[in-house]
């Protein structure tokens, strides 16, 4: 290991690529997956010259050249539209996924650190919050309040956390019971240095693995929420596309199965990537 | 002379059991105590609540002047400075996330001991005296053995230089060829550095090698302390007995002579109950009631030699 | 001179990685307790298990097992489990975990004995609780009946020895059965295994770290280091005058009950890493009488013994 | 005896699940009151007129303190007063028990098709863990696992109606011809294939999925070798005692995903015109019928509460650690 690691390597092959192709396959498959949806989405300006707003008459033509994923009702060029969606797509996955992995860390760890009644209370929450149809709750939440990006966010964000308090939690209280957290308290560590220097850099990887898996999942429930009618029509994402393709489900097949291969594949990129990263897929497996 | 440690009355309560219960027992400065008992008997609860790892339910533990028994929170951390622990199992109490050196550095920051090149230079010092090359200290523990990881722990409770430490358990997940490295290390670091060690073990063999006295542990209670050879040669408790008669010994023609003595029948006493003797279910020269209507207290049967059996 | 029940020859175990069985031979005859000695990395229980072929998928293995004369090597899957749990069982080292938490003990016996032909269900419940019975077990009727966690590990430890000798087996394999156990349990079950091979003749292979164990029951001794068979002898005689150095370190790093012991002579270092290559005797880093050749060439096992140096211990 | 250890242990969730009820209609109550505006306005729906405001105003208490309005509320939720639709009429309870059975239909077949399926291929998975096999039928149940489920419903209305014309693609029964008795449930049956296949697609990869993980945990345990050095065949090891053991783990996750499952079946439902809750669902929030909205999510909720305690008690009997 030692010595490969010193040694020059070529140019074309980096020690981190070598290090990376040769990581599990699941996870070399699934971050080139997000890496080409995010790279996409990014560059989509490059990719198309196409105005995903702009209408025209030129209305639900099939995939050609001009136009490689058709055009929808409105005219408007798809390719620019799902590059453009996956904005908002993204955007609301990665903001609400990180409230709830936020939400979720602290609420673990607090409750695997400190057991006794504080793990206790949280845990029954959790659990409610768990058992609670969490995507319908998110609907009257939003019919209620009305939709937009922000609404949107911190409804799925507010209601993701438990997966991600469930996992850190049991792993805190795994590694609050190694000895070595008992060394580290005789060896004069105030509770604040054991959580912060001994326990949590137990619980980081646990944590990767629990946010790319909540990212893909905001995502799905965005989707879901669009689907009802719910998204912003302001910023369409993915999910409001597919809404619009079941208009014309038996006349224009290439406006639901764009959105819905970029919609799949970021969430399938993002679990792999889950997956891969947790070693086995027994953690990916076992959130609950 | 006045004793090192010095346990009274301490009792730790989970739920509904006591753990440990009502445990009182000296340590002199220099002495070994060799803490025997089965699994569930309480040796290793009563071991971290002496050094206030655990806070006791009631009673008191005095370490080097100071009373831990029942504080909580950072009110214990000036006694570790003084005393510290070694544990069982090599494999959970290094953090798989910390160099060698990282562990060793922890308690001379924490307590502001030391710190750059003095620091390293105590760091050297210390995991050198424990057997490891210097070349160690960068690493991080997976790159090591049991043995080894084990070496690493007695460096870092010895690192502060304390005069009290309590062994749990320190050779048990070890290897035969293992523990005796070990012990012996344990043996030369307490002469070297002037320790005083709490040994808490299963292994009635493992005790009778390490320690100058032995208490004998049964479901929470002391039931005999005696200086090891007394002990050995002759038990009073009837538990002390069945352990000792328990054990095989790896010679046959001894291990004929003492198969020769063992009964074999367990016994079993319907008549035992919570207020008695803990032992009375399990005693074969329980008289009832009067053993299951009070639990024997420790009492000295000859000097220094504490029994608690009514009947021994 | 009688048929060896079990007649091991020539013995490999590798995995992609590692051999950790190497040149083991050794027979067990009807009726005798044979103690496997070593320590964690020995190969021991990995031969114990080549004897069911109850090894990972990813073992190769190789040389030559006899079981009654026949190789167990070339048996088809049905003919190994007719052999297993009726023929030849085994008893393993966690009594905890060995029993399925979700069924009921007296069912599990039960099982053993339906595996292998026993349907009747009066006769069975009749069986199980003699067995219990025979095992030490108070009250086996109603305790049939109950699951794993309502036992303690001692009692587990029983209900797995009278699960093991349901069929009444020619060999009985016992993993480390005392080692997660208390002493005075210990004492139990190794007296219940004394009283099992007198009462029915049932051979017994006890794999064990702990040698006082093996002087407590067996006759005959082989320890094993680094893979492969060091000394093989009567018990008596190994314990008392051991010939290969590795014996006799190991008898003088364990300390005695029976007698104040000075200064313990730790074996030094540690036992070889199976994945690496060490060429000659696997002892010798270790060996206090190592020469020159003994880091050549590996001495074979000669007269019970494998050592080039043979020093006089 | 199974019965009687079945009641009791079903009692003591009972009574586990009444904070939760309380806190279903609560969160309910709450989300009413936190949405801008004045809730009378919101109850009564867009432009009402100010007689019907004013009726909302006192069925609901509005004009009392919100305690009482709580209270008011949480009595009539407990006692299947949902209040009334704004678009029909018609009381809310009502309304969703007429469409609930449509639902039942469909979730319920695919629930049993994915339970079976899951539960077969994941043991099979798991049984050849680490082998090609294993590694396409994860790698399938991973991807089918990534697809939303109206996505999927989409895409298999193009293929099996608009291209192949094999099945209907909405509703419940042919519109035209109205069929009786035996053609009338093939009739049904026919019309739920590509619903049901669509929801079960779903619930099979997340069973399928944790069923493994759950099944390869216990192949890995030690009372497998002791059966195996029993000699139990690999089929009975497999189910007999591995299974036995990996089936808790795939109930209490049936138990907490139901609510997926049923927001599953309401995007299922709207992509097939099935007439169920969920269509119910969609309606209500494009008619921004409120009263029908919060109806059927607290009686969905007290579905899902209900089969979570259900589950729990299952759990339970089939593994004695859990009974307390």
């Amino acid at each position: 290991m030692k010595t490969a690691a010193t040694l020059p390597t070529p140019w074309f092959a980096p020690a981190w690529l070598v290090r990376f192709l040769r990581s599990p396959i699941s996870t070399v498959v699934g971050s080139l997956l997000v890496l080409v949806v995010v790279a996409g989405v990014i560059l989509a300006p490059l990719i198309t010259h196409a105005d995903p707003m702009a209408l025209s008459s030129d209305t639900l033509l099939e995939p050609a050249w001009a136009h490689p994923m058709g055009t929808d009702d409105l005219g408007r060029d798809e390719l620019a539209r799902v590059l453009y969606g996956g904005r908002a797509s993204l955007v609301i996955g990665l903001f609400s996924a990180l409230l709830s992995v936020i939400l979720g860390m602290t609420i673990g760890m607090v409750a695997g650190f400190f057991g006794g009644a504080i793990d206790e209370t949280l845990m029954r929450i959790t659990e409610a919050f768990q058992i609670l149809p969490k995507l319908l709750v998110a609907v009257v939440v939003v019919s209620l309040i009305g939709s937009g990006l922000t609404n949107e966010v911190l409804v799925i964000g507010l209601l993701s956390w438990p997966a991600t308090a469930r996992v850190i939690r049991g792993r805190v209280q795994v590694i609050r019971h190694e000895e070595f957290i008992a060394a580290a308290e005789m060896s004069g560590a105030s509770w604040l240095r054991v959580l912060v220097r001994h326990v949590a850099p137990n619980v980081v990887s646990f944590l990767l693995v629990s946010a790319s898996l909540q990212v893909a999942s905001a995502i799905m429930s965005e989707s879901f929420l669009s689907f009802l009618g719910l998204g912003d029509p302001a910023h369409p994402s993915w999910g409001l596309l597919l809404q619009q393709g079941q208009l014309f489900l038996s006349d224009a097949w290439w406006l639901t199965t764009f959105p819905g291969i970029a919609l799949a594949m970021t969430i399938l990129g993002l679990n792999l990537l889950g997956d891969g990263v947790s070693g086995s897929r027994i953690v990916a497996g076992s959130r609950r | 002379m006045t004793p090192l440690v010095r346990v009274t009355q301490l009792t730790k309560q989970f739920a509904k059991t006591r753990a440990v219960d009502g445990v009182s027992f000296d340590i002199a400065p220099g002495e070994t105590l060799g803490l025997v008992g089965e699994s569930g008997s309480g040796k290793s609860t009563l071991g971290r609540a002496v050094v206030g790892l655990l806070p006791a339910t009631s009673g008191e533990s005095i370490v080097d002047g100071q009373n831990v028994g029942t504080l909580r929170g950072s009110a214990r951390k000036a006694l570790w400075r003084h005393a510290q622990m070694v544990f069982q199992d090599p494999y959970s109490s290094l953090n798989p996330k910390m160099t060698v050196r990282d562990a060793l550095a922890e308690p001379l920051r924490n307590f502001g001991i030391a710190r750059g090149a003095e620091a390293d230079k105590l760091i050297r010092e210390t995991i050198e005296a424990c057997g490891l090359p210097a070349s160690a200290l960068p690493r991080y523990p997976r790159e090591f053995s049991g043995g080894q990881r084990q070496r690493i722990g007695i460096a870092r409770a010895l690192i502060v230089r304390p005069n009290f430490i309590v062994a749990d358990e320190p050779v048990s997940a070890l290897d035969v060829s293992i523990q005796a490295q070990i012990i012996n290390l344990l043996q030369d670091l307490k002469s070297e550095f002037g320790l005083t060690y709490l040994f808490i073990a299963h292994d009635l063999a493992v005790i009778r090698h390490v320690s100058d006295r032995v208490a004998v542990m049964y479901r929470g209670k002391l039931v005999e302390t005696a200086p090891a050879a007394t002990l050995y040669a002759t038990p009073r408790h009837p538990y002390t007995q069945l352990l000792l008669r328990s054990v095989p010994v790896p010679d046959p023609k001894a291990e004929i002579e003492r198969r020769r003595n063992v009964t074999g029948a367990e016994v079993t006493n319907a008549e035992a109950t919570d207020n008695g003797c803990p032992f009375a279910a399990r005693c074969p020269m329980a008289k009832f009631p009067t053993c299951s209507d009070k639990a024997p207290e420790l009492s000295a049967k000859a000097s220094d030699h504490l029994v608690a059996c009514h009947f021994a | 001179m009688s048929e060896p029940v079990l007649s091991i020859r020539d013995l490999h175990v590798s995995f992609p990685t590692a051999t950790v069985v190497q040149g083991v031979s050794f027979d067990v005859m009807p009726g005798e307790i044979v103690g496997v000695v070593g320590e964690s990395g020995s190969g021991k229980s990995m031969t114990a298990r080549s004897v069911l072929r109850l090894l990972p998928k990813s073992a190769r293995l190789g040389g030559s097992i006899r079981f009654r004369g026949q190789e167990v090597l070339d048996m088809s899957p049905a003919d190994i489990r007719a052999m297993r749990g009726a023929l030849v069982s085994m008893v393993f080292q966690d009594p905890m975990t060995s029993f399925n938490p979700v069924l009921r003990i007296g069912d599990q016996i039960a099982e053993a004995m339906t595996l292998h032909g026993q349907k009747d269900r009066k006769t069975l419940s009749d069986r199980v609780a003699s067995l219990l019975a025979s095992v030490g077990i108070g009250n086996p009727k109603a305790r049939a009946r109950a699951y794993p966690h309502e036992f303690s590990g001692g009692m587990r430890q029983r209900a797995l020895t009278a699960m093991a000798v349901a069929n009444g087996p020619a060999l009985l394999i016992a993993d480390e059965p005392t080692t997660a156990l208390d002493v005075t349990v210990q004492d139990q079950i190794l007296q219940l295994m004394r009283d099992l091979n007198a009462t029915s003749g049932t051979a017994i292979l006890l794999i064990t770290h702990n040698i006082a164990v093996v002087a407590s029951l067996c006759r005959r001794l082989i320890v094993m280091y680094a893979g492969r068979v060091v000394e093989d002898g009567p018990t008596d005689e190994v314990l008392t005058a051991p010939r290969h150095p590795y014996t006799w370190s190991l008898l003088q790093s364990v300390p005695r009950l029976d007698r104040a012991t000075g200064r313990l002579v730790a074996i030094k270092g540690q036992p070889p890493d199976p994945a690496e290559p060490l060429a000659g005797c696997k002892f010798h880093p270790r060996c206090p009488w190592v020469e020159e050749r003994c880091t050549r060439d590996e001495p074979p096992l000669e007269d019970g013994v494998r050592c080039w140096v043979r020093p006089a211990l | 005896m199974v019965i009687a250890v079945a009641s009791r242990l079903l009692l003591r969730r009972a009574l586990l699940a009444v904070p939760l009820v309380f806190a279903v209609v609560a969160l309910t109550f709450f989300f009413i009151r936190l949405a801008p505006g004045d809730p009378a306005q919101i109850l009564a729906g867009d432009a009402p007129t100010p007689e019907f405001l004013a009726q909302v105003r006192a069925e609901y208490g509005l004009d009392q303190p919100v305690w009482t309005q709580f209270l008011a509320f949480l009595a009539k939720a407990l006692t299947g007063d949902f209040g009334t639709s704004l678009y029909s009429k018609q009381p809310v309870f009502a309304v969703i028990l007429e469409r609930f059975p449509a639902t039942v239909l469909m979730t319920g077949t695919a629930m049993i098709v994915a339970s079976i399926v899951g539960i077969l291929v994941g043991v099979a998975s798991a049984k050849r863990a680490g082998s090609h096999a294993d590694t396409l039928i994860s790698s399938a149940s991973l991807l089918g696992y990534s697809m939303p489920g109206f996505w999927v419903g989409q895409l298999l209305v193009l293929l099996f109606s608009v291209s192949l014309d094999w099945f209907p693609a909405t509703g419940m029964e042919a519109a035209r011809a109205s069929y009786t008795g035996w053609r009338h449930i093939q009739d049904v049956a026919w019309h739920m294939v590509l619903p049901v296949t669509t929801l079960a697609l779903f619930l099979l990869t997340m069973i399928a999925r944790f069923t493994r993980a759950a099944m390869i945990d216990a192949l890995d345990q030690d009372y497998v070798l002791v059966a195996e050095a029993k000699g139990a065949s690999r089929n009975r090891i497999l189910w007999h005692h591995a299974f036995r053991n990996a089936c808790v783990t795939t109930i209490t996750v049936i138990g907490l995903e139901f609510g997926a499952v049923l927001a599953g079946a309401v995007v299922v439902e709207i992509v097939f015109g099935w007439p169920g809750l969920g269509r119910l669902f969609y309606d209500a929030i494009y008619r921004r019928d409120f009263p029908l909205l919060t109806g059927a999510f607290m009686f969905s909720s007290l579905i899902v509460i209900g089969v979570n305690m259900v589950s729990d008690v299952a759990c339970a009997l089939l593994d004695p650690r859990i009974r307390r």
